[in-house]
């Protein structure tokens, strides 16, 4: 269908919504000042990007993203933030004279990133392989759990160990040190 | 279903520019430190972006991809543990959190 | 896809989600009449009998008492998250129907990650719940939301530790797929393979889905005696109608899981009774779905009426004894039954 | 065996980690989990050694796992006679320290971490040797040197212990630096750090036959930089300063660390990098370590004359002795070294375990205050003097059969090289017998030391030692030496053809002249020794008259038993008393402050003028730095935002540079990025 003179698919429509939310909901875990607000805007976020695996052909990754970057970092996140106690914190850093000089600064990157990314020639880019028809593998669970089994089995195992000497390393910063203890 | 869907990569690698410019943003103006985490996730997630986006659109898609993205979700977790867990120790030893007032590091 | 396609693809995804809806209004006015039903049979008494023919009209009653009633935001509550709060718990209770097989081909959206899907949007709501204690500016409301969301927490390694389990046996994470492995009478059936570690991951599954949906004995974090009613102390109206609505989904969700995981989901209990015999006796193929879909539910009952007898007569744990239930049994029972499902796995069935 | 021998050093590792989780909680508080899992090293080392040799193999057996897919890094093993030999040695010399040490530790404070470290250094000692990628070398090459740092520093209440630890860290530091330029520069020239194999390092070398500037190859600038690390490690001039200090550290350390393995890693070092010195055509490179090993050798045993502290003469003695085996690398000696290697580590740990009894029992390191002690610590003298007469080098004792043959290599190829080993041999006879008189011979010289013999459990590893600093000679005798016949071909079919090709045809044997030589310099070195301190035929007195004007310098008794002997030592005397001078002056206190190898070599012309000059240069640059600093410190605020707010605007400047200089440059396909042309 055409619209506007543009050819625009369902799943482009798709990715604009989603894009959009997550982009407006980035906005907002870094501008708005209750800090658990942000946190929840974080989420929301994190919902969007695992819309966009989705829509890269990673459903698996999708799930993952939802069940521990939604499940469990963000409520950790909120947990602590009624630990310290800092909910309704309001206002931006004096650390950096003014919010907009940092806004303009990322801004100026964002654009030399855009620029870059929008100029380059991709060559697998999708309105070349349409014509030529799909090029998909089998990039599903099996790929990736073989894939983590096989060839990255050594970073996998380290991950692990990471995981668990973070479990302990946190358990003994966050806890309290008894006196006399 | 194929990776396409009409959708240039490049549109996948814009939203993840923006969400990391929006990142760095927050690293800057926010003043809990909670809130920087929170910035530094957007920053991870990215990454992730990219990462996956690049091994989809490869003309045959590798899963490295999604696998480093796997990674760097374990490590963000493990990264958030432990940070959250050094803010809720600051918290402790200084009754605030505001990266503003936490300078014991200068010189 | 085409933009007409994707229009046509949105119209039935918003059929799909108004009859899932519809479903889980049904079954969760069924189960709260059930429900006091049966806990007035076990405490020797009648329970609600004059609405309506036996009683039948007294949770849509309710419903409407609930509805009229009026709405309040209490002073000093955070207005945006005490509104949304309710949503957030109920959207991710209400989303897990998506990938439930209930009958044969009568999955609303077949996935080929289902059951990674149903960790994942149950994991969602707690985000809602700590989100309403706090919202509430109530002590006894933040209490209950910190105590569920550390219930919930710990609650959810043991369910994906039992979930793996069944995985590793069937080899796919497809629901469909997973009931279609257990096809051909009742000894098919996950619980009754790989052998003591499919029912123990059952037991597992079960106990700790008790501790999920938060009902007796596990109900500590809506403890009336100790926090009033815990995060929705303050709720009232259509907000907490959604609530009462989620936590009664929740419940069906649990049991439609276990018995897609470990019951033989929509599979008869033998071949004759299933749906291709009726269909091939007398002819009539919309039957065969059918008959499926009746198994489902009736497996769902029977695992329902099972949580219904256990929470009403079982004493609630206190506080510790939950965390150390899950952190210091089911967790490493959890552990060691995926380490052995896993060893039978490849050493036993390989061959 | 070969298939298991990645376990040799797998065992000390979890050793390690079962003493530091457990501590005291096990049996003997750790030390016996420590030694069983030497000495199951030990018994796996001499089984893969024993299989190994039993069955003559010529190619190295060698086995890699890759780390992480992509990247050409892997890690391994590899089993050849050079690897057997070194395991034996240290496996054999670690576990007698560490059954020594029950008897000298007892009692400490710290024991079990004690013996954790030692495990620690044991497993990181083991895998170096065993390693078949010079990456993985490097890191043991470091762990080594961590493990030798917490050693040194193991009492670190003591101020100066703690220095001597950072001493010996950071100057060692300096080497490694060489060491690891010089393997970057072999991986971006080879391709490869494993050593082995078609793809290896040694089988590329022919990559590195470019001649540079001054007629240096590549592979000649590779081994130099290597061999700075051998430098560092082995305490050569000039880096050799930590190695006397390295003693504040327990006894059985120094005989463990300091003296039998990980300062001879840099040897092993240069040996099992050997190829890429052969690979040098220009010769400068083997030439470089010949002169600086003969200037070691010489310098040190000078300066350990004039010791009196009982550890710091057999640590100068340490230095020279491995300057004795870098000369024989330098002079083509490829086997003779790694010879004297194996029974320089038997005898001289000896030696410094004897020294610790003697310490242990008279409690004192200083040799003015003993004398006598022959009569009551009996076994530690008799084996004292047995790996005494070895190191001097008495035929048909280990350390003789060693050095003659590196005497033998040396007189073939270089006799400025020769005339310097003999001559080191002859001060090495004489400064080990000063030490022995002056120790066990005589009366005691101080009533209140009261000397007792050591417990059985420190006699056991003396005597063991002692035997083997007879023994181990016979494997290399100039007769049948069976050690040469295994050893040679483990440069492999070509190097081996290399090395002999090099030697013009000669072949080290038994050479008459060389062993008249040899043994008249290592006996006149007795013999003077002898008449100066035990039978006072040479009387100080005597000489004291000619040179009067020293008179008032020699009242104090001791002094004069330093420094006025005999007329012929008294240039010796001189030289070590300059040599030790410019060791604590110029090359101490100008390294320390960070000046560079140049400035020092200028210093050496004995000019004070040149000193203050090139200090105030360094203290030009210090304050130089120290503005700079100062002037930039109010960058570090402490503050993340703003850390972060730098970091972005780098980035945006760096971007934009790079993006000027392609449009300055006319780079087309750069400087389109501008012309915007979306593709929307």
């Amino acid at each position: 269908m055409h619209i506007f003179g543009f050819e625009i698919t369902g799943y482009q429509l798709a990715f604009v919504a989603i894009s959009g939310v997550t982009v407006i909901a980035a906005l907002g875990v870094v501008l708005v000042p209750n800090i658990l607000r942000a946190a929840l805007l974080l989420g929301l976020t994190l919902i969007g990007v695992a819309g966009l695996f989705v829509l890269m052909n990673a459903p698996f990754l999708a799930a993952v993203q939802i069940m521990i970057y939604v499940g469990a970092i963000t409520t950790m996140i909120i947990l602590a933030v009624f630990l310290s106690n800092q909910v309704m914190r309001i206002g931006f850093s004096q650390a950096i004279y003014n919010p907009i000089l940092a806004a303009g600064a990322a801004g100026i990157l964002f654009a030399f990133l855009f620029i870059t990314v929008a100029n380059s020639v991709w060559i697998n880019d999708p309105r070349n392989i349409i014509a030529a028809g799909p090029a998909n593998s089998d990039v599903g669970v099996e790929a990736i759990s073989r894939a983590l089994l096989q060839p990255y089995v050594f970073p996998f195992e380290l991950a692990s160990v990471l995981l668990l000497a973070v479990l302990v390393g946190s358990v003994v910063i966050a806890k309290e040190d008894k006196p006399g203890a | 279903m194929h990776s396409a869907y009409g959708i240039p990569i490049w549109w996948f690698l814009t939203v993840g520019a923006m969400l990391f410019c929006i990142g760095l943003m927050g690293m800057m103006i926010r003043r809990s430190a909670v809130g920087m985490l929170l910035s530094i996730e957007l920053m991870l997630n990215a990454a992730n972006i990219n990462l996956v986006a690049f091994g989809s659109y490869l003309k045959t898609p590798v899963i490295a991809g999604q696998i480093f993205t796997i990674f760097v979700i374990t490590l963000a977790a493990a990264e958030a543990a432990v940070g959250l867990a050094i803010v809720i120790n600051i918290y402790r030893l200084e009754q605030h959190i505001d990266a503003d007032k936490i300078t014991a590091m200068k010189l | 896809m085409d933009l007409l396609e994707f229009a046509k693809e949105l119209g039935i995804i918003t059929t799909i989600a108004v009859v899932v809806l519809l479903f889980v209004l049904v079954v969760v006015l069924y189960l709260v009449l059930k429900l006091r039903w049966v806990i007035a049979r076990i405490q020797s008494r009648l329970g609600p009998n004059r609405t309506g023919p036996w009683g039948v009209a007294q949770t849509i009653a309710d419903a409407l008492k609930l509805f009229q009633k009026e709405d309040i935001i209490p002073r000093g509550a955070d207005r945006l998250l005490f509104t949304l709060a309710p949503a957030i718990v109920f959207i991710p209770a209400y989303l897990v129907y998506v990938v439930i097989p209930f009958g044969d081909g009568m999955t609303p959206r077949s996935l080929n990650i289902g059951a990674i899907y149903f960790s994942a949007i149950s994991s969602i709501g707690v985000i809602g719940i700590i989100v309403a204690g706090w919202a509430s500016n109530n002590k006894w409301s933040l209490l209950g939301a910190f105590r569920g969301a550390s219930q919930l927490i710990a609650y959810e390694v043991p369910i994906i530790l039992a979930l793996a389990a069944p995985i590793l046996i069937t080899g796919t994470l497809d629901l469909n797929r997973i009931v279609q492995a257990q096809a051909g009478g009742f000894w098919h059936w996950n619980i009754f393979q790989g052998m003591p570690m499919l029912p123990l991951a059952f037991l597992i599954m079960l106990v700790a889905g008790l501790a999920e949906i938060n009902v007796a004995p596990f109900d500590i974090m809506e403890a009336e005696s100790e926090l009033v009613a815990g995060f929705n102390t303050e709720y009232s109206g259509m907000k907490f109608a959604l609530f009462f609505l989620a936590e009664f989904a929740a419940s069906f969700t649990l049991s439609a899981i276990i018995v897609t995981l470990f019951l033989g989901g929509y599979q008869p209990p033998l071949h004759i009774l299933g749906g291709q015999v009726t269909a091939k006796l007398f002819g009539v193929i919309p039957l065969f779905s059918l008959i499926s879909l009746f198994w489902f539910l009736f497996k769902c009952w029977v695992v329902v009426l099972g949580i219904m007898w256990i929470r009403s007569t079982l004493p609630r744990v206190r506080m510790d004894q939950l965390m150390n239930l899950s952190w210091k049994a089911l967790i490493p029972a959890g552990l060691a039954n995926l380490l052995l499902t896993g060893a039978y796995v490849a050493f036993w069935m390989a061959k | 065996m070969t298939e298991i021998a990645w376990l040799i050093p797998i065992i000390p590792v979890i050793a390690f980690v079962m003493i530091i989780a457990f501590g005291r909680r096990l049996p003997g508080e750790g030390a016996y989990i420590a030694i069983a899992g030497m000495l199951a090293s030990l018994g796996m080392s001499i089984a893969l050694a024993g299989q190994w040799f039993a069955q003559a193999h010529t190619e190295p057996f060698s086995k890699s796992a890759n780390w992480m897919p992509g990247l050409s890094v892997n890690m391994g093993y590899s089993v050849d006679a050079l690897s057997c030999v070194m395991l034996l040695v240290v496996t054999i010399v670690a576990s007698m320290v560490m059954i020594y040490s029950i008897g000298y530790m007892h009692g400490d404070k710290r024991f079990p971490r004690y013996f954790a470290y030692l495990s620690l250094f044991a497993a990181a000692m083991l895998t170096l040797v065993i390693a078949n990628n010079i990456l993985l070398m490097f890191m043991a090459w470091e762990l080594v040197g961590l493990t030798s740092y917490l050693l040194i520093g193991f009492w670190f209440e003591k101020r100066s212990a703690m220095r001597a630890a950072k001493k010996a860290f950071l100057v060692t530091r300096v080497g490694d630096v060489g060491f690891l330029a010089g393997l970057v520069l072999l991986y971006l020239h080879t391709g490869s750090f494993d050593l082995f194999g078609a793809t290896g390092i040694f089988e590329n070398l022919s990559k590195m036959q470019v001649i540079g500037p001054l007629g240096l190859s590549l592979a000649g600038l590779a081994g130099l930089l290597l061999f700075c690390g051998a430098i560092g490690k082995s305490a050569q001039f000039p880096l050799h300063i930590w190695l006397p200090d390295a003693m504040e550290g327990p006894t059985p350390v120094s005989a463990l660390i300091h003296a039998a393995t990980m300062v001879a890693a840099g040897v092993y070092l240069v040996a099992r990098m050997y190829p890429v010195f052969l690979a040098d055509t220009s010769h400068i490179a083997l030439n470089v370590v010949a002169y600086v090993g003969a200037f070691t050798a010489l310098f040190a045993a000078s300066i350990g004359i004039a010791q009196n502290d009982i550890k710091r003469v057999l640590a100068y003695s340490t230095v020279s002795q491995l300057g004795y085996m870098i000369m024989a690398l330098g002079v083509l000696g490829y086997v003779a070294a790694i010879f004297h290697l194996m029974t320089h580590a038997f005898f001289k740990a000896q030696l410094f375990l004897g020294s610790g009894s003697v310490i242990h029992g008279t409690g004192t390191q200083d040799i003015r205050q003993m004398g006598g002690l022959r009569k009551k610590m009996p076994w530690t003298y008799w084996t004292f003097l047995i790996s005494t007469l070895s190191l001097c080098g008495i035929p048909f004792t280990a350390g003789g059969f060693s050095k003659e043959e590196i005497l033998t290599v040396a007189f073939a190829n270089n006799p400025i090289i020769f005339f310097a080993g003999t001559l080191g041999a002859f001060m090495t006879a004489f400064y080990m017998f000063r030490l022995v008189y002056k120790t066990f011979h005589g009366e005691p010289r101080n009533k209140d030391v009261h000397a007792h013999e050591s417990p059985k459990v420190m006699l056991v590893p003396l005597g063991i030692l002692a035997g083997l600093a007879i023994v181990a000679g016979f494997v290399g005798t100039p007769f049948n030496n069976l050690f040469e016949h295994s050893m040679i071909p483990v440069l492999g079919a070509q190097f081996a053809g290399e090395l002999e090709r090099s030697m013009n045809g000669f072949a080290p044997g038994f050479n008459l002249i060389v062993f008249a030589i040899a043994t008249t310099a290592a006996l006149g070195g007795i013999g003077l020794a002898t008449i100066i301190w035990l039978v006072p035929i040479l009387k100080i007195e005597k000489l004291e008259r000619p040179f009067g004007w020293l008179a008032k310098l020699v009242e104090n008794k001791y002094y004069i038993d330093e420094f006025y002997n005999a007329t012929i030592i008294r240039a010796l005397m001189i030289s070590a008393a300059v040599a030790y001078w410019f060791d604590r002056w110029v090359i101490d206190y100008l390294i320390v402050n960070g000046v560079g190898y140049l400035t020092l070599v200028a210093s050496a012309a004995w000019s004070w003028f040149d000193r203050n000059v090139v200090d105030g240069l360094v203290n030009l640059v210090a304050w130089t730095t120290g503005f700079v600093g100062r002037s930039i410190r109010y960058l570090q605020t402490g503050v993340t935002q703003q850390y972060m707010f730098l970091l972005v605007v780098s980035v945006l400047i760096i971007s934009l540079a790079v993006l000027g200089v392609a449009m300055l440059s006319g780079d087309r396909a750069e400087a389109a990025w501008i012309h915007l042309s979306f593709r929307f």
